[in-house]
């Protein structure tokens, strides 16, 4: 049992046009910056992959991550719940074109809907949004006297992760709040790769240190030193 | 001399309602102040939507921890018994009725507890973060605001005409004038300042207040 | 903030006729057997509490725990999903006589209702029982060509959990698969009363390794040597 | 000499299809016998319902640690790089799909893929435990079985006649006689034992079997 790959292109390898992609990360706690970069260059050098439909809570900052991914052209769609940040102008600029396509979800729902693609429920009921916009053309029903909406469950093609700690099983910690939704992720997509700032050998984590076990996980790479996005925004890093 | 409170003044009406112990969320921006005003021997505990419980004031600038930010995306310490966790364990913490107060900014709130804080409307790019999720599940949803549009227009209204965050969700709203409570769908006045009349305030507001025994008079320090 | 208490009959009062009790552990691991034998004592003395429902992944084993509650004929409605042991002679008497009520759901199902309950979600969807005779009387719904059964949230009064380590404010760890049931069943009851095998400053317990963090608990009593309800059967001990 | 296999070659021959890697699951009892069979080179990663990934052997007697155990509640030891979580996220691993094998036992197997394993019928205590969850999720579905009933009468039938676990969930079957998958609501034979002939295998089965292709023989080491 070994998923860790050589690199980050190994790391990065099979995903194509138009997949689905979550990206983990609140803010810049949590974003897989490096992942993000090699997928770039991957498109920069192939013209592929685009059309993507990406998840994550934001819609990317500055000219980095995400929004580099969406300056490139690579986005068709975002799936986010607050898709504006200290410097939002990739997205904005595209979703004011109508370049870009949104589907805007609540943070809490957005985190339920994904965790329900891991958990095999197709089908949830919550009080969020009843009785607003963003509960339009959702099936509603009421359980002992109040309303809630019907929510779908979020799956993916590939979900891109930032670890703190990997073994070659694909067990996984987190640094600090730069959890959020990185372990339902792991659980929602088909593919799951991780970034981890240290691989250690199986056992090396305690098991009941562990928060995303093994089986939620396919490749690891580790990425010593990696990038954290808020830094790179207040130093003006750009991806270009 | 203008006959209203400050926000620092509003944040610390607020905060002097949440019980020693306490669970709270914090809206993103004016209501994060609230936090500075916890009365003297009582100690809340702060949960962040991103996935931390009891976190604590912000570290010196320079010593930023960028992984341990609120959901404001500002820079947070820790306090000892802080706990991390992953944003589905986060939410069932709202939405499943496990935070004693949750304190929100407001466009409008209407007599019937409905709130609108998300959206000024169809213009520009829509973000509605956790606002949605934050106003089910606290046991108390309350709302600070000043009285009045900055263009002297009522907040508290029969209806919100601003797309809705949540339905029937607010039970107390602190405003710059005073304090009220929702009650079966009606303003009820709990407190106001005393240099406004009872009339006055009515002139401001944009749906009937109505009074249930005594006004007290809204005191507070000077901040 | 401090949510220990001082001994067991502090930790299980206010536990009242007819409520609904979650108890964690599966099998032996987790079973709070003090908290429980401490409400046994309550109700020996006071002939209170009783008609509970007990929600539990099995139903009692030998003449201890869960067997002795319902021995005693504090139980009037199991919900469980194995209601079976080595020794399940107190809940097997009891429900064939027609003196004791059985839910019978499945273990996953049974668990996701409780984690549904605990996180503000009334009903959701989940293929398990679907065209089974446990499925009788439940909403089906089809999504994406598949069928599922319509469950609903399980919430109780009060959870009787045992953890390894507590704090003050009540974040917990837990030994091993002794976690099973109880990290849910701690957020999905009003009043959550926990066992723990050391309590420990605040702070002490890592932020990254609390598994269940305090908000969800209520009650913390320090029991040092806690048995295990495994290790007593196997010792035939009864608690008459 | 009876011409059908040992419980322990009927599990012999399941193990040989688990791949390096997998992700499975053993039913509680015969299915459990499994695990002893891995081929040499190939390490599968057991799940147990009750919350750990990667549990190893049995300890030896008088080393048992009770709060380390499997769903049917026996002692086990770790494997590194071992995990424990709680139910719900263990039962996600199930029923999200993230299991690559199931392997269960089983009173009753149809052409249609419905199995009854969890009861014989209104008598007793009922008792479900994690069956109805693991037939759902995991990528294959396999049961271990003896061809027929203690009786004699047929376990792989048209319709199940006891209560079902799940509808339309197995499929590959791996009997005391014959490896048989089902496709498309139907028992399609891949191996059989070579004593055996295809007309005495289907006298044997309350269901019409199919061949596609060649039946290879059932070949299993002497256990």
């Amino acid at each position: 049992m070994d998923k860790t790959v050589a690199g980050l292109p190994e790391a990065v390898a099979g995903i194509e046009d138009g997949m689905v992609v979550m990206i983990g990360g609140f803010g810049g706690a949590g974003a897989p910056i490096e992942l993000i970069h090699a997928l770039i260059d991957r498109f920069r050098a192939t013209g592929s992959p685009k059309n993507l439909t990406v998840i994550n809570n934001n819609a990317g900052n500055g000219r980095i991550g995400i929004a580099a991914m969406i300056d490139e052209g690579m986005v068709a769609k975002m799936v986010c719940s607050f898709p504006r940040s200290s410097d939002p102008r990739a997205f904005t600029e595209k979703y004011l074109a109508g370049a870009i396509e949104l589907e805007l979800v609540p943070q809490g729902t957005l985190a339920e809907r994904i965790r329900a693609g891991g958990a095999g429920i197709p089908a949830f009921y919550t009080p969020t949004t009843y009785g607003t916009d963003l509960a339009k053309g959702k099936p509603v029903a009421e359980f002992e006297g109040r309303n809630y909406v019907q929510e779908r469950w979020l799956k993916a093609d590939v979900a891109l992760i930032k670890a703190e700690l990997a073994d070659p099983h694909g067990n996984l910690t987190y640094r600090k709040a730069a959890r959020n939704f990185s372990p339902l992720m792991a659980m929602a997509a088909r593919t799951t790769i991780v970034q981890a700032a240290k691989i250690v050998p199986a056992g090396e984590i305690e098991p009941e240190h562990v928060v995303t076990p093994g089986i939620f996980v396919d490749r690891v790479v580790e990425v010593r030193d990696a990038a954290q996005e808020e830094a790179l925004i207040r130093a003006g890093v750009e991806y270009a | 001399m203008t006959t209203k409170l400050t926000n620092a003044q509003i944040a610390w009406r607020a905060a002097q309602d949440i019980e020693d112990g306490a669970y709270v969320n914090l809206g993103i921006g004016f209501p994060e102040m609230v936090a500075r005003y916890q009365p003297p021997g009582r100690q809340a505990i702060f949960h962040t939507e991103n996935g931390i419980l009891n976190f604590g004031k912000a570290p010196p600038e320079g010593k930023e921890d960028w992984d341990l930010i609120n959901a404001g995306k500002k820079a947070v310490t820790l306090n000892p018994g802080a706990s991390f966790f992953h944003h589905a364990d986060s939410f069932a913490m709202v939405r499943g009725g496990h935070l004693d107060v949750a304190i929100l900014g407001a466009y409008e709130v209407a007599e019937t507890g409905d709130l609108a804080n998300w959206s000024t409307g169809p213009k520009g790019v829509p973000a509605v973060g956790g606002a949605m999720d934050l106003v089910h599940g606290a046991k108390r949803v309350a709302v600070i605001t000043d009285h009045v549009t900055k263009d002297g227009r009522p907040k508290l209204v029969r209806a919100c005409s601003l797309p809705l965050t949540g339905v029937g969700c607010v039970t107390r709203v602190y405003t710059s004038l005073a304090v009220i409570d929702i009650v079966a769908q009606r303003f009820v006045v709990r407190e106001k300042l005393a240099a406004i009349s009872l009339d006055e305030l009515q002139g401001l507001t944009g749906a009937g207040l109505v009074v249930e025994g005594t006004i007290a008079d809204l005191v507070v320090p000077e901040l």
